[in-house]
């Protein structure tokens, strides 16, 4: 089995904190990793670094082969790197149709045109209206995104980022602030996807990673301590401590 | 303690609410459930002051609150943690904590600085950071202590337990169980129906800005079926 | 007989805004001393600010001459503003009378038949202040100036007529604070100390010099924008003591003069300052030639009978060069406590006769 | 179609602004449009990066200045027949002046882009600002081409088989040259670099996590505006026949900053509405009252308070729009 | 030896003088984050209503508390009728409005006290200049200056960050809603520190009347400074304000007293003259943009 994403000895501090710390990992072509971890453990702080946004101080990533290490951010999503976001990053003042239209336009290229028309690129505009339909959105594209619920919100963050056709998609905790039906509705979606990409899932929703990891991975205090299937993970008495607890959910 | 009746509220010429009606009395765990986008933060700013409600009564610990200014629902003993965690960025955890602080109801056993530190160590961990580079369970973190320092009378949660870990979440519940027992009123926003069940008195459930159900945690069971039309438990 | 419209472009707003006012209040006085008239025709003064702006100022000039077919045209304070209006103006075959700016780029080769300047050129300012200094025997001088071309010009014509040594400083345009340069000036103690420092930074400088113990002890000489009335009331004591230059000063003894001061101090309740006089001046101007036309209708003959400047200026002798600059005396003048210990200037004597500028050559029409 | 409505009342009004002038006797209207017209594309510039890009450029008018000096120092060059620096000779040409002038302030956005752009924010604000002044302070010191006074063109540039010494065929030039600009303008607005600019002043985080370095793109609108500026100041320098520093003072970045939200931010037409709305105020109440600063504060300072998003916002809102 | 001390002190003593004019938009727009373009207007309201004040009353230490008291409700008038409604709203239509404003206050000072300049009196016994140590005149108002500012400082530092005040306003700068949703009257606090903050403007444009000019449109030529001092002090600091001022005020001093000097060193004094004049022409402007080219954000940025 190939890798997509081959991580080593990552590291990265904030002053005196240690919010990576030698981390080592990789994600297999196709599969859904699950990365869980206490609140601080470094998770966001991770798919930071992956994505450029934030530098390493030390360590690698390689993406299909390639290390990427010390590239730009842009150009790792050239690479086929996408992501959603924790806390909900959009563009607030567009539609709906318009935030996932500019996912599709920013892959597609062609974005230092300025004699052209935009909404004249029929191409752009059928794939958004593809890439709505099915979503509780479909219903209202032309809504203004700053008005949506933010349940609304977080659905529209992943379209956004399915719309730049990763290979490899890192999610951060995509089911935090949806509701029942709707969290059923993203494993189902997410679910769809195994195989087609490669996704490192970061979630506290233990019922989403129970039904969709095919591996997880444990970071504590910035460090792995543990990969395995979730059997292996329920079972193991450290993360039954540092993060599971007790709960009946 | 809260009576709200028929409230209508909305953004812009768009209308949100259409008849919203629920009570919590003294001491009451009461929770309002529904799918994303049904209204239920609506109907919570429409409370807090926060937007201005169109229509309806709310009544607010013998105070008529409809359409008062926040600060002054604030005051009256409302105490909120919002959706998004809507921590100060700019501000220390320290200091988002004591910015807001205060026992304006003369509490007997207030909330302090060590309580909250107490229930949350990694806050005093990380008291002089900026709240802006928290992760994100610790602004959630945050965001309930920060409500708590305020000594409310009724504590309203949105979404509280959003991004937390799951040894948080639960050490959250025995929280609000305890308040509970101390006779705390709290609204709650919450998808983890199951732990609620046990908890809560009543329960609401919104849908289409319309409170479609009322009922008990047993009675969540014994109408099983309808329930799951509306939040898919 | 319908009265004649005249243009008044000038400054109203801002720090400078009491430059153009006095221009206006000036030329104001002058038709008003004749009963609504100038050389006995009836005239109008209409003003307009032009908010130091060259492009407004231009804006101005198209309305009066193209809306209201006014020929004759005045009050322009600031070069800049004079440089995009005043060709335009004199192109379109109207008459411009400068009552303060004289800018050297329309003195020399960009002269105009239609252009004329009561004033000064700007040059001749502060080849007065330099005559001053060196008339009065110093041999070394430091000059002070924002560093700009106006404040190189100035310390360029302050040179030109000292022709002593001159060590030189430039401060910031828009400076506040003049600690170091006290500070310089006290090292490096010459003899006289000459500064150019229009508005603000002039009167933040004279203070800062009395404050650091410099007045008294070190000789200032300057040029006429730095001690005009206004300036000396701001100023207050710390101006004493100063030798000041000028082409007008409100104790010259001549019969227009003293009409003039007088009906001003009957008039307006602020102090009269050469501005003021230059209004005045321009209106003297304009009624002499007006007498002897009768109107604006013929341009030429307006022209003809402006050049004569036949009219009894309040600074004395005035008669235009070549270039239609003045040619007129400069004088030196002592700043000194007056009955209520405040700063008045008193004229002293003659620095330069019939003094006109360098540019006249230059100029051919 | 009643998307062309509009523009072609414009084009229509000023078009007719010099028979209308002649017709009621008031000639100066035709100084006035032209102004506007040339404002108006001066804060368009400032306008797509301001508010299409998000980028406060307070620095906006050197841009303008350096066109209009463009123009300045070419036409001076030609008439004292000293090639500048000993190599390039000077022109009279509009159809040489212009695009030089659009070449040098582009250039010069480039530089002070590339710089500024590094920061954000209030930062960004100062930064363009501090440059700009620098520019200002520059052109103030250089003795050749006039210093403060400013540099005096003895006509505007030619163009073959026109008479640019007539007014009105100056009007009409840069009539013509404006409606260009806007339709091109018009262009880059709705296109798809137009689209990326738009989302790159909501959330520029997003937009890198999509794939777009925001840099390049800002960089490049930040260059096309300080281009479309320098067009319009080598108009301004051809209609006054004159370029000063004055043209690139902080107070004139100010101004544009004021026409653009006054008209309303990020819209096509605000600029051409805050511009002339700017400019008829300045005119018409300095012609009623030497205060006018007094009422242009007032009315200003009413159109900020009640309305949203300027002249524009409260057009809409009259027709009843979304808001 | 003593010139360069006294270079040094001018250089400090100008420093405390950017801070001091620096001190009321640090308030209002650093920690508030309002773009007040009408600070400069507080400045001279200040500075001629205590001026009038003083010259009526003959005193210079009547015209103080009045400069501030008249300063301070100009800034509540502003509030409670403009700025509060703008808080909401983009930061550019603050621009807009406090643009207004700047035209508004210069045409009424037009007509109450006219187009002149006009005096302002020294405190008695605070003219001239005293010897501080041999060969080392200093004038005694400006240590005055100096100890207003420090005193300014020390206040306001304590205000910003020791006291709750400062965290609620910095907290209503970023999210008003929630400030009064956890009960703090926001309102009232803004209007306050706005308040607070144009009576600083009123005490800086006082205090600076007997050594600068005090006319219409004075308090522009200082807004651009003032700025300057805030951006690389690094919005909303106080000491970032403080060090900037000093820093400013001693690099500026020392580059105007040094540079031509020792540019003469090594090349023609003309164009040591030249190059010397035009570096420090655009004096802090080059700073800034140097110090905002290495540290974006300026020297003390609040949250890094
Ligand atoms: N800029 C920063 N400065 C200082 N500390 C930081 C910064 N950014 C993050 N941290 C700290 O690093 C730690 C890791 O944060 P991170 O956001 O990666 O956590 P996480 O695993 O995603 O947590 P959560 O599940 O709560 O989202 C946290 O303790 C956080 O407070
Ligand atoms: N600022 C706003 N302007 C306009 N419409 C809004 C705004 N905020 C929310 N809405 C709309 O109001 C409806 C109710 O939103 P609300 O936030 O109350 O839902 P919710 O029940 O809290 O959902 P969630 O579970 O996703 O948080 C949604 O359809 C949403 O699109
Ligand atoms: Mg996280
Ligand atoms: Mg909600």
């Amino acid at each position: 089995m190939t890798e997509i994403l081959r991580i080593e000895g990552l590291q990265k501090r904030f002053g005196g904190l240690v919010a990576t710390d030698n981390v080592s990992l990789d994600v297999h072509t196709g599969e859904i990793h699950a990365l869980i971890g206490p609140n601080g453990a470094g998770k966001s702080t991770l798919i930071n670094q992956l994505c450029g946004e934030l530098r390493q101080d030390a360590g690698m990533i390689h993406l299909a082969g390639r290390d990427i290490s010390h590239m730009a951010a842009p150009d790792r999503v050239d690479l086929g790197l996408g992501r959603t976001f924790q806390m909900t990053c959009l563009l607030e003042d567009f539609t709906v149709r318009e935030n996932v239209g500019l996912a599709v336009q920013a892959r597609d290229g062609g974005n230092f045109r300025v004699f052209d028309r935009i909404m004249g690129r029929a191409s752009v505009w059928e794939e958004t209206d593809h890439l709505l339909q099915g979503s509780l959105l479909s219903e209202r594209p032309d809504d203004i995104v700053a008005d949506l619920s933010h349940g609304e919100k977080k659905q529209l963050e992943l379209i956004m980022a399915l719309a730049t056709q990763p290979r490899l998609l890192l999610l951060d905790e995509p089911m935090a602030g949806l509701g029942h039906v709707e969290s059923q509705q993203m494993i189902e979606t997410l679910k769809a996807l195994r195989g087609e990409l490669s996704i490192l899932l970061v979630e506290h929703d233990m019922d989403a990673v129970f039904a969709l990891a095919d591996r997880i991975s444990v970071l504590v205090y910035g460090q792995i301590i543990m990969t395995g299937t979730a059997d292996q993970v329920r079972g193991d008495p450290r993360v039954r401590e540092a993060y599971l607890g007790t709960e009946d959910a | 303690m809260l009576t709200v009746d028929g409230l209508q509220a909305g953004y812009g010429r768009a209308q949100v609410l259409f008849d919203v009606s629920l009570q919590v009395n003294d001491g009451e765990l009461v929770t309002l459930m529904g799918r994303n986008g049904m209204g239920k933060t609506t109907t919570v700013r429409s409370i807090m002051g926060l937007l201005g409600p169109r229509a309806g009564r709310i009544v607010f610990d013998g105070n008529d609150i409809h359409g008062a200014a926040p600060e002054k629902v604030a005051r009256l003993g409302a105490g909120l943690v919002p959706e998004g965690r809507q921590v100060f960025p700019t501000l220390t955890v320290r200091e988002n904590l004591i910015a807001t602080a205060g026992n304006r109801l003369k509490r007997s056993d207030p909330w302090t600085l060590d309580k909250v530190y107490a229930l949350f160590p990694r806050m005093q961990e990380r008291a002089n950071q900026m709240a802006g580079t928290l992760s994100g369970g610790e602004q959630q973190m945050l965001a309930v202590g920060r409500a708590l320092m305020t000594n409310p009378k009724l504590l309203i949660l949105d979404e509280a337990t959003e991004g937390l870990a799951p040894v948080i979440r639960t050490e959250i519940w025995h929280v609000v169980e305890q308040l509970k027992a101390q006779g705390q009123s709290i609204l709650l926003i919450d998808k983890n129906i199951n732990v609620l069940k046990r908890l809560a008195d009543r329960h609401y459930i919104l849908e289409k800005g319309n409170v479609v159900w009322t009922g008990s945690g047993a009675d969540l069971d014994r109408d099983a079926e309808r329930v799951h039309g509306y939040v898919g438990v | 007989q319908e009265a004649v419209k005249i243009g008044v472009i000038t400054t109203l707003s801002g720090p400078a805004g009491y430059l153009g006012q006095d221009v206006r209040d000036g030329l104001q006085l002058a038709i008003d001393m004749e009963g609504g008239s100038l050389g006995g025709v009836p005239v109008e003064l209409v003003v307009e600010d032009d908010g130091l702006k060259p492009g407004n100022g231009r804006q101005i000039a198209d309305k009066f001459m193209n809306d209201e077919g006014m020929k004759l045209l005045t009050g322009i304070i600031f070069s800049n503003v004079a440089g995009a209006t005043v060709p335009e103006i004199v192109e379109n075959g109207a008459i411009y009378i400068s009552p303060n700016a004289g800018p050297s780029n329309l003195a020399g080769e960009g002269c105009h038949e239609n252009y004329f300047v009561v004033s000064w050129q700007n040059d001749a300012l502060h080849e007065a202040a330099g005559a001053a200094a060196k008339k009065l025997g110093y041999t070394n001088a430091m000059a002070l100036a924002p560093n700009y071309q106006a404040g190189k010009d100035a310390v360029e014509g302050f040179k030109r007529t000292f022709e002593g040594e001159v060590s030189e400083i430039f401060t910031q345009l828009g400076q506040t604070d003049y600690s170091a340069e006290m500070a310089q000036i006290r090292a490096a103690d010459p003899e006289v100390v000459f500064q150019f420092h229009p508005g603000g930074m002039g009167i933040a400088f004279l203070r800062q010099y009395s404050q650091a113990g410099l007045q008294g002890n070190i000789p200032m000489v300057l040029s006429e924008p730095s001690t005009d009335a206004v300036v000396l009331n701001a100023v207050g004591d710390a101006a004493i003591g100063i030798t000041a230059t000028a082409h007008w000063n409100r104790d010259f003894d001549n019969e227009s003069n003293k009409a003039f001061v007088a009906a001003w101090d009957e008039k307006y309740d602020h102090p009269i300052t050469y501005y003021a006089s230059q209004g005045y001046d321009t209106g003297l101007l304009i009624a002499s030639a007006l007498r002897e036309t009768g109107g604006v209708d013929d341009i030429d003959a307006l022209r003809e009978a402006v050049r004569k400047a036949d009219f009894d200026s309040v600074r004395g002798e005035f008669k235009f060069g070549p270039n239609q600059h003045p040619v007129h005396n400069w004088y030196q003048l002592d700043i000194v406590a007056g009955e209520d210990g405040k700063p008045v200037a008193v004229t002293k004597e003659v620095l330069l006769e019939n003094y006109g500028d360098a540019y006249a050559e230059q100029c051919q029409m | 179609m009643r998307k062309l409505i509009l523009p072609i009342v414009l084009i229509a009004i000023f078009a007719a602004m010099p028979l209308f002038a002649d017709i009621f006797g008031k000639n100066a209207l035709q100084t006035l449009s032209a102004r506007i017209l040339i404002y108006a594309m001066a804060a368009a510039s400032l306008n797509l990066i301001l508010g299409f890009g998000g980028m406060v450029s307070f620095g906006h008018a050197a841009f303008f200045g350096v066109g209009a000096y463009a123009v300045g120092i070419l036409s001076h060059h030609a008439a004292s027949e000293v090639a500048i620096f000993g190599v390039f000779p000077g022109s009279t040409q509009l159809l040489i002046t212009l695009p030089v002038a659009m070449l040098i302030a582009g250039f010069a956005a480039l530089l002070i882009g590339a710089l500024s752009l590094r920061t954000g924010g209030v930062q960004f604000i100062m930064i363009t600002l501090a440059f700009a002044q620098m520019i200002f302070f520059l052109f103030v010191s250089l003795t050749t081409y006039g210093g403060e006074d400013g540099i005096i063109m003895r006509r505007a540039n030619t163009l073959p088989g026109l008479n640019m010494r007539d007014k009105l065929t100056v009007y009409y030039v840069i009539l013509a040259v404006a409606v260009i600009y806007f339709a091109l303008m018009w262009r880059v607005i709705h296109s798809s670099f137009g689209q990326i600019l738009k989302g790159i002043r909501q959330n520029e985080r997003r937009m890198e996590a999509m794939g777009i370095a925001t840099y390049r793109y800002k960089l490049y609108a930040f260059v096309l505006a300080g281009m479309g500026a320098g067009l319009a100041g080598a108009l301004m320098a051809n209609f006054l026949r004159f370029a000063s520093p004055d043209m690139m003072h902080w107070t004139k970045s100010g101004e544009l900053i004021i026409m653009v939200i006054l008209g309303g931010l990020g819209t096509f037409f605000g600029p051409i509405l805050g511009a002339a709305a700017f400019m008829i105020l300045e005119f018409y109440l300095a012609d009623w009252t030497e205060h006018w600063q007094l009422g242009l504060g007032i009315i200003l300072l009413l159109v900020v308070l009640f309305t949203k998003g300027g002249i524009l916002g409260l057009i809409e809102r009259l027709k009843g729009g979304r808001g | 030896m003593i010139l360069f001390l006294e270079q040094l002190l001018n250089g400090l003593q100008y420093g405390v003088m950017l801070f001091l004019l620096a001190a009321g938009l640090t308030l209002i727009f650093g920690i508030m984050g309002v773009i007040n373009l009408a600070h400069g207007s507080l400045y001279m309201i200040g500075a001629f209503g205590g001026t009038w004040v003083a010259t009526q009353t003959g005193s210079f230490w009547i015209g103080l508390p009045a400069a501030l008291v008249i300063a301070g409700l100009f800034g509540f008038l502003i509030e409670t009728t403009v700025v509060r409604k703008l808080y909401a709203r983009d930061h550019l239509d603050q621009v807009l409005a406090t643009f207004a404003l700047i035209l508004i206050f210069n045409q009424m000072i037009v007509l109450t006290f006219g187009r002149q300049p006009i005096f302002t009196p020294l405190p008695a016994g605070l003219s001239g200049s005293i010897e501080l140590l041999p060969g080392l005149f200093y004038p005694p108002y400006r240590l005055l200056i100096i100890a207003t500012g420090l005193l300014v400082a020390v206040g306001l530092y304590f205000l910003i960050n020791r006291t709750r005040v400062g965290m609620l306003v910095r907290a209503g700068s970023t999210n008003r809603d929630m400030v009064r949703a956890l009960g703090v009257d926001v309102r009232l606090l803004y209007t306050i520190v706005f308040g607070l903050g144009a009576l600083l403007a009123g005490l800086a444009g006082y205090m600076t009347g007997p050594i600068l000019a005090v006319q219409v449109g004075m308090g522009e030529e200082i807004l651009l400074a003032t700025f300057v001092v805030v951006v690389i002090g690094g919005v909303g600091s106080i000491k970032g304000a403080f060090v900037a001022g000093i820093g400013l005020g001693v690099v500026d001093t020392m580059l105007r007293a040094y540079l031509p000097t020792i540019l003469r060193g090594f090349m023609a004094p003309s164009e040591a003259d030249a190059i010397g004049s035009s570096v420090s022409s655009m004096g802090i402007f080059l700073l800034m943009a140097i110090v905002l080219l290495i540290r974006p954000k300026g020297l003390f940025a609040a949250g890094a």
